[in-house]
């Protein structure tokens, strides 16, 4: 662990769940935080569109309704990914990464566009079946080495993970990070509300590097 | 050796795993597709609970929430996609079950038998009687209360959590406040997931 | 640091004013002068600015100050010698920036520059492979020791070419009139940054001088290692001068042909870390 | 920071560039002469020379206008 993410600068232990700073882990904590603040304090934009097959144009409102409870979830989804960049243990890190995912069904869900809906229905698919292998990966770490603790797995004093393992949490993080995908198709981006929507590709982005360093020193 | 049980048993889960997924690629209908992946999941909880020690127990429960929440909150989504979240739904409407006397008797052993082994799977054996009734009878219950017992058990087992850590010599105080505080909770948890058949008001 | 950070600014900038004019001679184009980006810094920092009204504040402010911010921390951990992770996550998030600075509008041009930029999204992967490629050599990710191992052993584009080239790809997605700049495309007016006028483009302009600078100082200590002053500054040049070549001559791609690319490249990268042995 | 109605847009935004300035130099001062550990210097730089950045434009040319729509005129 002393190369890949830096040495670590402090560890937190509750018994034996721990959560760890790194400069990788912090930066990336810091940067989950400021866009949880932006979520926080930014108001919804209003997307400019223009009516097909004429020349007017129209902008989109977003409800106070709507907009508290995608804020909500916009929020929950930044201490997710702030929770899952820094733990220390490796479940811990599959349950945040599932609650990202989760939340990030959230966030597009509330908008009422038929589009947009089945959008977020398709991703929460994916993410639902993508648990399987991000537990089935933990649980084989568990089973291999006897323990969760990165730290530990890091350290050298236990037996490697296997690679099965290691490409199975790949394999749940790609598919509970899948929503930046469906935006790609465009549908998602039918929602305004780019701050919650901006919530949705950071924190998948975020779990991803995350992973690239859990993958690399357990 | 336990490796070579275990590495059964995980064969085992990979092939329901994957006659689960083949089901999934072939299936295009989306309520269908929500069904299967319920499916899907429970071999993923297969392989922790294959560690066979009582950390797999720990580590099967949070699995089993987050995937329950994923499922809750997909059907909404399915319900509000189809258009279907205003349609009335009223329990389990059959006038065999709702005027015999058997969901009751049913209902009173898995509740008694649920205190006798407390804890959570207590709770939830006890939970699942109250929800066989409340779907028999269709019954309307003060939504609110049972959230607040929820709620008031739950920071029941908090705190005995906090006895263990700052007087552990209470130690069996606490064992006992978190065992009827998690039995109350799971209880009235899924005593709310029997009701939740719809606003009726709505 | 501080000096460090008007360096990269005004290096950058001046970069990218020479990156244009070669890509002007090469068309046979008088092109504008080496300092032009420079003015045009200057010139919208002196612009009348305000938000637009469909904007979302917050963010549209915030992000301009999450631009310059994470390249500052990726100039500073390159300074630091430390872990080319980081630096890894700053690339990934300066797409997450472009996405904010075009949804944040409101404008459907910037929303469209925005999806592209999410798009882009297979660009990060061949450097990611280069990364891994890197550490297999050194067995290390601080820059430091990289550097370090390459003063002992030579360079690492003559040790590990194919991760060279990933990484030069990248750079090459990066810049600005390159083949894979889909974000930037002329269909969508300038992409992502079409609403942000004025000092806010200006701030973008400093956050792009920092990032080219970074990227390509970080492509020269990852692979040619320690170099003086000079040699440092004579290889820059160089290396921008063969990216100009490149953009030059190259129309940009259709977003899925763009993507496509990146994709195969990251597939031939897998191959060579297998061949490495690092996937069994 | 945000232009609207706010008149004295220019003054607070010239006031958070003088503040930012004033504290990036005492950084770098204290910074030399080893008071001050190079990780929070650089923290400090990262934190502070964004909106040092901004805020020297808009003290310069924010005349607090109100927004217009984007899309309409192009």
């Amino acid at each position: 662990m002393s190369s890949l993410g830096g040495a670590p600068w402090y560890i937190l232990e509750f018994g034996d769940e721990l959560v760890y700073f790194t400069p990788y882990t912090t930066t990336l904590l810091i940067l989950a935080l400021v866009f949880t603040v932006l979520a926080l304090v930014s108001r919804p934009e209003r997307q400019v569109e223009a009516l097909f097959g004429t020349d007017a144009i129209y902008a989109k409102d977003t409800t106070v309704d709507q907009m508290r409870f995608r804020r909500f979830m916009a929020i929950a989804c930044g201490c997710a990914s702030m929770g899952a960049v820094v733990t220390g243990d490796l479940f811990n890190f599959t349950l945040f990464v599932a609650l990202v995912g989760i939340t990030n069904v959230g966030i597009v869900a509330a908008v009422k566009n038929r589009h947009v809906q089945n959008a977020a229905f398709q991703y929460g698919l994916v993410a639902l079946t993508a648990t399987v292998p991000l537990f089935a990966g933990a649980g084989i770490v568990a089973a291999t080495t006897g323990t969760l603790s990165i730290v530990a797995l890091a350290s050298g004093t236990v037996p490697q993970a296997p690679f099965f393992a290691r490409a199975l949490l790949c394999l749940g993080v790609v598919g509970e990070g899948m929503a930046p995908f469906y935006a790609a198709k465009a549908e998602m981006f039918r929602a305004p509300g780019a701050p919650y929507v901006i919530m949705c590709s950071l924190s998948s982005l975020l779990i991803f590097l995350r992973v690239a360093e859990v993958v690399m020193v357990i | 050796m336990i490796w070579q049980e275990y590495s059964v048993g995980l064969l085992v889960v990979l092939a329901c795993g994957i006659v689960a997924f083949v089901a999934l690629l072939l299936e295009w209908d989306d309520l269908h597709r929500l069904l299967l992946i319920d499916l899907v999941e429970i071999p993923s909880l297969g392989v922790i609970a294959l560690l066979g020690t009582d950390l797999a127990e720990a580590l099967i429960l949070p699995g089993l929430v987050v995937g329950i929440a994923e499922l809750l909150a997909l059907s909404q989504i399915y319900l509000h996609k189809e258009g279907i979240a205003d349609r009335k739904v009223s329990g389990l409407n059959i006038e065999v079950i709702s005027k015999a006397d058997a969901p009751v008797i049913i209902s009173v052993i898995l509740i008694v038998y649920g205190i006798v082994l407390s804890g959570f799977t207590g709770g939830g054996i006890a939970g699942l009687g109250i929800v066989f009734f409340f779907m028999a009878r269709g019954a309307k219950e003060h939504f609110s209360l049972l959230e607040m017992a929820s709620g008031v058990s739950w920071a029941l087992w908090i705190a005995a959590f906090f006895v263990f850590m700052v007087l552990p010599q209470y130690w069996f105080l606490a064992l006992m406040g978190a065992a009827i505080g998690i039995l109350l909770k799971v209880t009235v948890k899924m005593a709310l997931v029997g009701m939740m058949w719809g606003r009726p008001d709505e | 640091m501080i000096e460090a950070l008007f360096a990269a600014v005004l290096g950058g900038l001046l970069l990218l004013g020479l990156h244009r004019k070669v890509i002007a001679r090469v068309q046979q184009r008088p092109g504008p002068p080496v300092w032009q980006e420079v003015l045009h810094t200057l010139k919208f920092s002196f612009k009348s600015t305000w938000v637009p009204e469909t904007a979302s504040p917050g963010l549209f402010v915030g992000i301009v100050l999450v631009a310059i911010g994470i390249w500052t921390a990726a100039l500073a951990v390159v300074l630091a010698g430390g872990s080319i992770l980081i630096i890894f996550g700053v690339y990934m998030l300066h797409k997450i920036v472009e996405h904010g600075f075009g949804l944040s509008s409101g404008s459907p041009y910037g929303k469209f520059g925005a999806v592209r930029s999410v798009i882009s999204a297979a660009s990060e992967i061949p450097l990611f492979v280069s990364v891994a490629a890197i550490a297999v050599f050194t067995g290390s990710l601080a820059i430091s020791d990289i550097v370090a191992y390459q003063a002992v052993n030579g360079p690492l584009l003559i040790i590990a070419p194919p991760a060279a080239f990933a990484m030069y790809l990248v750079i090459l997605s990066k810049m600005p009139f390159s083949p894979f700049a889909i974000v930037e495309g002329k269909e969508l007016v300038s992409g992502y940054k079409t609403e942000h006028f004025g000092v806010w483009r200006a701030g973008l302009e400093v956050a792009n001088a920092i990032k080219t600078s970074v990227l390509l100082g970080l492509f020269l200590l990852l692979f040619l290692g320690p170099l003086s002053p000079f040699a440092f500054v004579v290889a820059i040049v160089i290396l921008l001068v063969s990216l100009s070549f490149v953009c030059a001559v190259t129309p940009m791609l259709a977003p899925f042909d763009s993507v496509t690319i990146q994709a195969l490249v990251t597939v031939v990268m897998l191959g060579y870390l297998v061949l490495l042995g690092v996937i069994p | 920071m945000m232009a609207g109605k706010v008149t004295g847009l220019q003054q607070g935004a010239g006031r958070i560039f003088v503040v930012s300035a004033l504290f990036l130099i005492a950084g770098t001062f204290l910074w030399a002469i080893q008071v001050l550990p190079v990780i929070w210097y650089w923290a400090e730089v990262i934190i502070l020379f964004p909106p040092c950045c901004l805020s020297l434009g808009l003290w310069w040319m924010a005349r607090g206008r109100r927004g217009d729509v984007p899309f309409v005129g192009y």
